[in-house]
């Protein structure tokens, strides 16, 4: 069950949805839910087997593609992408559960669910510039369709600002890829190839800022992180946990993989200022979380605020700030989606509001406790509380940070502390209502169903079981970073 | 003079009417009407041309007209049909009731 | 030659009263005598066959067609005043004007030379070619016209009740 | 034996979540004896000798970089084992009594008694940031849920205060985990104890061009700030009497009795071998802020109308003592004897302290449950009269705290002024005075509360149930017995002391 | 059978206090109802620690060659690091005579007491009560540690905090039981930094160890050796604390004021403190640790502030009992004067005086205490002297009693044990080389004694009834009389063993023989001081009886020394205003500290987190507005810019298929046109 498996599973499972007669319709989820595990196992099989033999060549898949272009259709899995192929398969499997009753054209919503895992995977796994893109390109289509037309709160302006954003950093990152394809000689789309050409310093100066915000925007840098809230709330619950969980990691897996490897001179250079925006967004993020009214809303910030700590991490270009970014993609893919699983999904089908002062109503604390027990753990793990995966990653940047801008750490602090803070207000006032202001009696709400409870199980699980025992994570992670691609990178 | 300009001519004005229709006339049903004239014309150009042409052993002419009233009237029962659907919708033929491509 | 030159006239009057009639069952009836007419001046090229196939075509089907249409989709005035929308009819002679002229002067510049002894079609061998040079176009009218027949049935059946 | 042990509590928060059908008391009552397995275990572990690691337990955790899991236990944390155990059990069974709570209640409960018992084994910073934050949650939705009108406040400052604390803690370590290579506890008190941490440090960041030593100091208050906050040394106890005040009473028990224990005994167990020359440093300050906590609480507490914040107040009063001791051992140069004094006696302080103000908040919560919430200085009077058991046992509990001789609090004064007095006497000198305004403000208490005429809201009130009486028992029981014989907890602590004083000054 | 006992002795020693704890222990879980038990036990308990304590003080009596009896155990209590605390027991002679008089006279008020306290609801408690104060104050005597000390003297605040309290519902009493712990705890606490100095000086806090004890040349030494702020020598410094330890447990000024509140307690209890247990400690503790007061001479800083700390208290106290009303009150500042007495001839060096006097002063102030008793008992309850008179005749036995306790209290000559040992006092008072102030003091103190005893006596005995409501008094039953009389026989017969004459009982001390020699009296002016202390004696009970000899019938009579004195008669009633002062200068402040702090922290500390919360939180509406005005803002503005011109744009695209198709044509045409031209 090699890591191809994995594409295959979610462009093959979308198909067959779409093959679906109308009258199956409602299996269609059966089929997504098939074709996620299916995908989910692949990668599963992919890391055991990597822990297993550490020393194995990686899994690696290389034919010829588009000669005249030189692009080859190349796709390998090192310990990096394996990590992240099983994050996203979980973080499938969590949202075809958590839209199991999707009632409104189920057949096209899996499709375009799966096309974007699919997509996804395919990101991931390549390692030609070409095919990155393209597969990077197939993810943004259905995403706009599935906000558009399954989404919420404004939707049609959530899809078109959040389509609005990637196409705009597309367009950066095509343009930087191109640079980077002419410059090394324009034979070759090939990663390593391009990584190994050397350019001249002052290409690398305007070539890495335009790469690396082209893919930094997708990963919600400030200031260019208003799309993620906005698209998040707007998007339908499966949507926003792909969007928060894997697309925004998509970002930061491309400014890690591709950006900062092609240019490793640019990123000297512009890592400072990068340093900078990740502190911004941390903090800006986690403040404007601590003002907002909508459930979604704080938890879109929330995740602005954490994808700040994987480009800190980056930023800091030692092993420890690398090894935290990566485990904090990995970490905030889980513990995001299942915020917005139960957010949208859990809560909101209830109550039909996401309004903190509308919820305080509901007293979910007694008329939904699996809910409020699930939400509460989520946001202890959200807050990087021990135990939990965030905070493995936290600590691990904050060395990093320790390492190469120590000042940092003071409004690291604060991020956190406010991190604690806002993820409280929210807690308190959804979940925890004072007696006063809750209704006399909690309204009746039906308890949680069995794919709800198996999908906060499974997140939860992981997060845990990475806080507890991180150790084969890391090693997965150290595999990829070990690659040549990052040699240029670390001191 | 020649027969065959004449019958050249003929077919000539009888498309140009035809096209004039097609530009001019509301009524979606009309407008067919000037497209089966423009049809007419170049039937008439086949015939002429295989009338007053060089022999021709394969009747290449007469075929094409057979095929083309064939065709014609294919065309003339979707139209028409089409042209009911729209009528059922906007209890209208006039064309510019439907205008749904407008930008 | 005469025949010819008797129908020519005829037909372009006809012609001319179906594209300008105000009214659109005499446009139609305007057309069907126009098409008949053209049947006509076959019959007198010596196409008498396709001059039949036209009629029945035509005439029989094509031209009742329209007729019946208009008759169901008769909207509330009928009268089409042309005269009324130079704003249409101005762009329209534009485009149609320009374009005969075209047409004249390349008739008027180069007419081939013409054979006049008369011909008759042979039906016989347009049988032959049908069925041997050009059976698959048959077969595609066939499944064509097939397909139109059910098409049109299709779109113009009343619509079912449910949504 | 030792996961076990760690891994009891758990289980049984595990069982109730799953138990759907468990009732509010069928739930408390389960908790209640579920938590008498910690105890055994605690008592088995006991029976394993004291000197050196009775049991421990290791699990990788980012092993290449040294981090593990890694948990002992030996004399002093098995004191500590056995407080968390004792204390959590009581709070358990008194929830019932006055009917707090239910599956979550409970459940929580005993989780934060695991991560507590994580916290006084962890031997590795990691485990033991891990486990002291995860108390947070629990305690946090404890005061939140069940508390007072005014717990949402309170237990929101709590938590920020506290994480914020925790988290300068973390960063300091991270810190270490740069410069010196390691967060293991052994390891960076024997490193501190060879040659110091400093010159290390000084190498590792060169790039900021601080001498080791100042690097050191900031990290070492850093982590000073976690501690504070958790303690509370003043002026990092704000958050204090509100917490204390609104959290139901046998929460307020666990938040005094264990809560700031841990805070305790990081200092005395993970900061002073870590960090005893920038301690050294820092003592006159920290006895001066001992001193001050011990002053300001006492007379806080004079000011109080609130019988809950002026135990809370009482028990600021009582840890300052601790922190003097830690002060006074940071002070000390091979003054072997007096260190170890105030070492044994912070350390029995710290462990009476558990027991007695648990002891006092459960007669507060007894006092609320018959007066329907009442618990102001002045809502009683002359209870003795009408509930004489209960006034005793509260009486006894009262006694010891405020220190008499021959009660379990005297010998940990008696310790920690002895061993202080050697070093830094003048702040022993002053920090007398807060015994005296302890005997002041208790005994204030008891002459408005238990003398006097009979107050109006006491009519009707019953004495103390026999199943009341029974959950004394061992409370009497923890106070009498080390005031008698206190060797019996001493047994645990010396080899560790002296363990600890051979790292100080080699 | 002395030497028979010798071997058991250490574990017979711990019995004497542990019975009467034992006791308390056990009566504290009895039921109430269950009294006449618990006083059975309180009874039998101290019966049996009375023998025992007899037995012991006879071990002492055999006077062998070589200095003092002294047997001393140590055993570890617990270790801490690598050092262990001893504690032990120290039988001495001083310590036997105490714990035989303690054990003795505490037989007898218990036996008083079963009674008194008859008709109280909580007997019981009482008794266990007692049994604590008794076995503590035991504990306290017998101790060989100051720690264990320390540890046994808390206990007796403590049983004197809930005697004193025992009519708890009375907030006076409660009062009162509060101001004796809080003040006596003062003292405690310098006591306690006073021991724990000795401790770190010397590494031992056993008195005896053999030789290395705390009260032994090598830890002496080493006091004496090394010197401390404001030049003085540890030793001093402790001593000083120590001394200031016993001030606030003996009542000495300006310790004091507890004391004469505490009369809010029982009678029985009164008898207590004020004979046998809580004040007899102190002084007990310092003859105790006399060594280390005496540490370099007989005029070291601590025995000078001691003499006339004693002096100071002894006339302080007879000024203020002159002016009181209150019967018991009366005493009790007579017992403060005594304490007095003790404490000059302590800091004088005349410990054995000093004893003496204690044992002298228990007996016969525990008699005029249960004569008290019995009075107010007869008269239901009545104190104010105002209202009394006349009682000798209806209360013959108790009058009796009472006048050989008064008689011996005012020093009559020769035949009260009370004027053996003033005698002593003011003796070794004179012989002091530290001047004549406090025997100044003390002498007028004795004067003082003398006169208001004087006054008592005959207010309350003599004259006519000035109360109806003591018109008709009944005399106690045999049970509080029998008492009495044993009391008052000792009062008596002690006298025996003091005399110059043969002074066994300072011998005894010593552990020297005793030899009768009556030229006693030729030496260094004893005759003088003899002659002195009648002339004391008669001059105070002279002028009191002219003054108070025909007392008026009414009880409003005001006080003839009232007139003469003016002012200072009210500022005496007083009690000199201390009271007030430690109200003005120390309560009032300290309350108002409290309270400045507790707005400390309400007002500082929680606006400060409050503050921090808002400013997070206008932080967070800050940015959320920046990126809804701002980032958002101009993303959307763009957008819409771009809309409007695509707009503009497409209303081209006019959708009219004919519309199309015109365009269509005109495209053909121009390209044919193109087409032929070219």
């Amino acid at each position: 069950m090699t890591p191809a498996w994995t594409i295959a599973s979610a462009f093959a499972g979308a198909l067959l949805v779409l093959l679906l007669p109308a009258r199956m319709a409602a299996q269609s989820r059966v089929v997504a839910l098939v074709a996620s595990i299916i995908g989910a196992l692949a990668a599963g099989a992919g890391c055991i087997a990597k822990l297993a033999s550490p020393e194995a060549p990686a899994w690696s898949f290389d034919r010829e593609w588009i000669p005249s272009l030189g692009a080859r259709f190349h796709l390998a899995a090192d310990g990096l992408s394996l990590t992240l192929l099983l994050l996203t398969g979980i973080v499938a499997i969590a949202g075809v559960l958590f839209s199991w009753n999707v009632d409104k054209r189920q057949r096209a919503f899996f499709a375009l669910f799966l096309t974007i895992i699919g997509g996804v995977y395919g990101v991931f796994l390549s390692r030609d510039a070409f095919l990155l893109f393209v597969c990077y390109e197939v993810v943004i289509l259905p995403k706009y369709l599935l906000i558009a037309i399954w989404g919420s709160t404004n939707r049609e302006y959530g899809a078109m600002k959040l389509t609005m954003y990637s196409i705009g950093a597309s367009s950066l990152i095509l343009i930087g890829l191109a640079a980077a394809y002419a410059a090394a000689g324009g034979t070759s789309f090939d990663l390593a190839h391009l990584a190994a050409a050397d350019y001249s310093a002052s290409f690398q100066a305007w070539a890495f800022p335009v790469l690396f915000l082209g893919f930094a925007v997708l990963a919600g840098v400030w200031p260019f992180h208003t799309w993620a809230p906005t698209g998040h709330v707007a998007a339908p619950t499966a949507a926003s946990m792909l969007l928060a969980g894997v697309v925004m990691k998509l970002g930061a897996f491309g400014a890690l993989c591709v950006a900062m490897p092609l240019f490793p001179e640019g990123f000297a250079q512009w890592r400072g200022v990068i340093a900078g925006l990740a502190v911004i967004g941390i903090l800006y993020g986690a403040f404007t979380a601590l003002s907002q009214k909508d459930l979604k809303f704080v938890i879109g910030y929330s995740s602005v605020s954490h994808m700040g700590f994987i480009l800190l991490g980056m930023a800091t270009a030692t092993h420890w700030g690398l090894r935290g970014a990566a485990l904090q993609m990995i970490s905030h893919g889980i513990i995001a989606g299942l915020l917005f699983g139960i957010a949208g999904r859990v809560v909101y089908t209830r109550t039909h509001t996401r309004d903190l002062d509308e919820l305080k109503k509901f007293d979910l604390w007694r008329s939904l406790p699996g809910g409020a027990v699930g939400f509460t753990l989520a946001t202890a793990a959200s807050m990087g509380l021990p135990g939990f995966s965030g905070f493995v990653a936290e600590i691990s940047v904050a060395i990093g940070l320790w390492e190469s801008f120590p000042l940092l750490l003071i409004p690291l602090v604060l991020g956190i502390v406010i991190t604690g803070a806002f993820s409280l207000r929210a807690l308190q006032k959804a979940f925890f209502p004072v007696r006063s202001a809750a209704a006399a009696k909690p309204p009746k709400l039906p308890p949680l169903s069995w794919p709800e409870i198996t999908a906060i199980v499974l997140l939860l699980a992981v997060s845990l079981a990475i806080g507890i025992y991180p150790k084969p994570w890391v090693t997965l992670i150290d595999d990829g970073l070990a690659s040549p691609l990052f040699q240029s990178l670390l001191p | 003079m020649n027969p065959l300009a004449v019958l050249l001519t003929l077919s000539s004005v009888l498309f140009a009417l035809g096209l004039f229709a097609v530009l001019t006339r509301r009524n979606a049903i009309l407008v067919l009407v000037g497209i089966e004239l423009m049809l007419n014309a170049a039937n008439l150009n086949f015939i002429g041309f295989w009338r007053f042409g060089p022999p021709d052993p394969q009747l290449t002419g007469p075929m094409f007209v057979l095929f083309g009233i064939a065709i014609a009237a294919a065309e003339a029962a979707v139209g028409l049909a089409i042209i009911l659907m729209v009528f059922r919708h906007t209890r209208s033929t006039n064309l510019n009731s439907s205008d749904s491509l407008h930008g | 030659m005469i025949a010819l030159l008797i129908l020519s006239p005829l037909i372009l009057l006809a012609a001319l009263g179906a594209v300008w009639k105000a009214r659109p069952v005499h446009a139609a009836l305007l057309l069907a005598l126009t098409l008949s007419l053209g049947g006509a001046l076959y019959i007198a090229l010596g196409a008498g066959f396709l001059g039949l196939v036209q009629f029945m075509v035509y005439v029989g089907a094509v031209a009742v067609l329209i007729v019946f249409s208009l008759l169901i989709t008769r909207p509330r005035d009928e009268v089409e005043e042309i005269a009324r929308r130079p704003k249409s009819l101005l762009p329209g002679l534009l485009c149609t004007l320009p374009l005969l002229a075209v047409l004249l002067y390349a008739v008027g510049r180069n007419v081939p030379e013409t054979t006049t002894e008369a011909v008759e079609l042979p039906i016989k061998r347009i049988g032959e070619l049908l069925f041997t040079t050009h059976a698959p176009a048959v077969l595609a009218i066939a499944i064509l016209l097939t397909a139109v027949l059910l098409g049109a049935a299709l779109f113009a059946r009343e619509p079912s009740k449910k949504p | 034996m030792l996961l076990t042990l760690l891994l009891a509590p758990l289980t049984g928060a595990a069982l109730l979540a799953a138990w759907r059908g468990a009732g509010e008391r069928t739930a408390g009552r389960f908790a209640a004896w579920w938590s008498l397995l910690p105890i055994l275990l605690v008592a088995l572990l006991g029976s394993r000798g004291t000197d050196g690691t009775m049991a421990d337990w290791t699990l990788p955790w980012i092993p290449d970089a040294g981090i593990n899991l890694s948990f002992a236990v030996d004399g002093t944390s098995w004191l500590f084992l056995l407080l968390t155990s004792l204390v959590t059990a009581f709070a358990l069974a008194i929830s019932v009594k006055l009917g707090i709570g239910g599956r979550a209640y409970a459940a929580l409960i005993l989780v934060m008694e695991t991560m507590l018992l994580g916290v006084f084994t962890a031997r590795h910073f990691i485990p033991f940031f891990l486990c002291w934050e995860m108390t947070l949650i629990p305690a946090y939705l404890l005061i939140r849920l069940w508390g007072g009108p005014n717990a949402p406040r309170a237990a929101r400052r709590f938590f920020i205060v506290t994480l914020g604390g925790g988290v300068c803690m973390l960063l300091g370590f991270l810190a270490l985990q740069i410069g010196v290579g390691t967060m293991d506890f052994g390891k960076l008190a024997t490193m501190a104890s060879e040659d110091g941490l400093a010159p290390t440090l000084a190498t590792a960041f060169a790039g900021t061009g601080l001498t080791g030593a100042t690097l050191l100091t900031i990290i070492a208050v850093a982590v000073l700030l976690g501690l504070a906050v958790k303690i509370p040394i003043v002026p990092f106890h704000a958050w204090l009497p509100d917490a204390y005040a609104e959290a139901p009473t046998p929460v307020t028990m666990l938040l005094t009795g264990l809560l700031s224990k841990m805070g305790v005994y990081g200092l005395l167990r993970v900061f002073l071998p870590i960090f005893p020359d920038t301690f050294t440093v820092l003592a006159p300050w920290l006895a001066a802020l001992a001193v001050a906590t011990v002053l300001l609480g006492a007379l806080a507490a004079l000011a109080q109308k609130d019988l809950k914040r002026l135990l809370a107040y009482s028990s600021v009063n009582h840890l300052g003592y601790c922190v003097l001791a830690a002060a006074a051992v940071a002070a000390s140069s091979g003054d072997r004897e007096s260190a170890s004094s105030a070492i044994s006696g912070a350390f029995l302080q710290a462990f009476n302290h558990g027991i007695i103000a648990s002891a006092l908040f459960f007669g507060v919560g007894l006092l609320e449950a018959r007066s329907g919430g009442l618990r102001g200085l002045d809502d009683f009077g002359g209870l003795r009269a009408r509930v004489p058991v209960l006034c005793g046992l509260m009486g006894l509990a009262i006694f010891a705290s405020l220190g008499l001789p021959g009660l379990s609090g005297f010998i940990g004064e008696f310790l920690i002024f002895n061993g202080t007095f050697g070093l830094l006497p003048w702040a022993a000198a002053v920090s007398v005075l807060g015994l005296l305004f302890t005997a002041v403000f208790l005994l204030r208490l008891i002459r408005k509360v238990f003398h006097g005429p009979l107050g109006k809201s006491v009519s009707g009130w019953s004495d103390l149930s026999a199943s009341e009486r029974w959950l004394f028992v061992p409370v009497i029981v923890m106070i009498v017995v080390p005031g008698l014989w206190p060797q019996a907890l001493l047994h645990f602590l010396n080899a560790d002391t002296l363990r600890l004083l051979d790292l100080l000054n080699p | 059978m002395a030497d028979a006992l010798q071997p058991h002795l250490p574990a017979l020693l711990w019995w004497i206090p542990l019975l009467p704890l034992l006791a308390a222990a056990a009566i504290a879980f009895l039921p109430d109802a269950r009294g006449r038990l618990a006083s059975k036990l309180a009874l039998g308990a101290l019966g049996v620690s009375c023998i025992l304590a007899l037995l012991a003080a006879n071990c002492t009596l055999s006077p062998s060659g070589e200095g003092a009896f002294r047997l001393a155990t140590a055993t570890t209590w617990f270790t801490f690091g690598e050092s262990a605390l001893k504690v032990g027991v120290l039988l001495d002679p001083m310590s036997a005579a105490m714990i035989a008089m303690v054990t003795f006279v505490a037989l007898w008020i218990f036996i008083y007491s079963t009674a008194y306290m008859a008709e109280e609801k909580r007997f019981g408690r009482f008794f266990g009560f007692l049994s604590l104060f008794c076995g503590a104050m035991l504990m306290v005597l017998l101790a060989n540690s100051l720690l264990l000390l320390f540890i046994a003297w808390e206990l007796v605040g403590l049983a004197s905090y809930l005697l004193i309290g025992f009519y708890f519902e009375k907030p006076s009493a409660a009062a009162a039981a509060q101001k004796a712990f809080i003040t006596t705890r003062v003292g405690d606490m310098a006591f306690f930094l006073g021991m724990i100095w000795l401790y770190r000086q010397t590494g031992t806090l056993l008195f005896y160890d053999g030789g290395n004890g705390l009260l032994e040349s090598g830890a002496l030494a080493s006091l004496a050796g090394t010197t401390t702020i404001g030049g003085l020598t540890v030793s001093a410094a402790a001593a000083l604390l120590l001394l200031v330890g016993a001030m606030g447990k003996s009542g000495q000024v300006p310790l004091h004021t507890w004391l004469p509140d505490a009369m809010e307690g029982p009678t029985p209890v009164s008898a207590l403190i004020h004979a046998a247990t809580m004040v007899a400690a102190a002084l007990f503790m310092v003859a105790r640790t006399h060594p280390i007061f005496s540490n370099g001479g007989d005029l070291t800083i601590p025995l000078t502030a001691t003499a006339w700390v004693g002096g100071i208290t002894a006339l302080y106290a007879a000024c203020v009992a002159v002016a009181q009303y209150d019967f018991k009150r009366i005493l009790a500042y007579s017992t403060i004067s005594q304490l007095g007495f003790m404490m000059v001839a302590l800091g004088t060096g005349g410990v054995g005086a000093a004893m003496f006097h204690l044992i002298a002063h228990a007996f016969f102030k525990a008699l005029l205490f249960l004569s008290a008793g019995s009075v107010i008992h007869g008269c239901h309850g009545e104190q104010d002297i105002r209202n009394m008179g006349g009682l000798s005749k209806p209360l013959r036995r108790t009058f009796l009693a009472y006048a050989i306790g008064m008689m011996a209290l005012s020093g009559f000559p020769f035949l009260f044990s009370g004027f053996w040992s003033k005698e002593a006092i003011l003796h070794s008072a004179q012989i002091w080389p530290g001047g004549m102030g406090p025997f100044a003091l003390a002498v007028a103190a004795a004067l003082l004694t003398a006169f208001y005893m004087t006054r008592q006596a005959l207010l309350v005995f003599f004259g006519k009834p000035r109360q109806p409501g003591v018109e008709h008094p009944h005399e106690s039953p045999a049970v509080m009389l029998v008492p009495l009389y044993v009391l008052a026989a000792g009062a008596v017969l002690l006298s025996l063993i003091a005399t110059p004459f043969w002074p066994w009982f300072e011998k005894w001390l010593h552990g020297e023989v005793a030899h009768f020699h009556g030229g006693a009296l030729g030496e260094h002016g004893a005759v003088g001081l003899l002659i002195l202390s009648l002339v004391l004696v008669s001059v105070g009970v002279g002028l009191g009886w002219l003054l108070y000899r025909r007392v008026s019938n009414d009880s409003r009579a005001r006080d003839p020394l009232s007139g003469k004195l003016g002012p200072v008669w009210g500022f005496l009633e007083r009690a000199m205003g201390f009271d007030a002062l430690y109200q003005k200068c120390i309560i009032g402040p300290l309350a108002v500290l409290a309270s400045l702090i507790d707005a400390l922290e309400l007002g500082i500390l929680v606006p400060i987190m409050a503050a921090g919360e808002s400013v997070l939180k206008a932080f967070g509406r800050l940015t959320g507005a920046s990126d809804e005005r701002g980032i958002n803002a101009g993303f959307d503005g763009a957008c819409r810019g771009l809309k409007r011109r695509a707009a503009d744009a497409s209303h081209s695209q006019s959708g009219r298929i004919q519309a199309y198709l015109r365009t269509i044509g005109l495209g053909i045409t121009a390209l044919l046109l193109l087409y032929f031209c070219l």
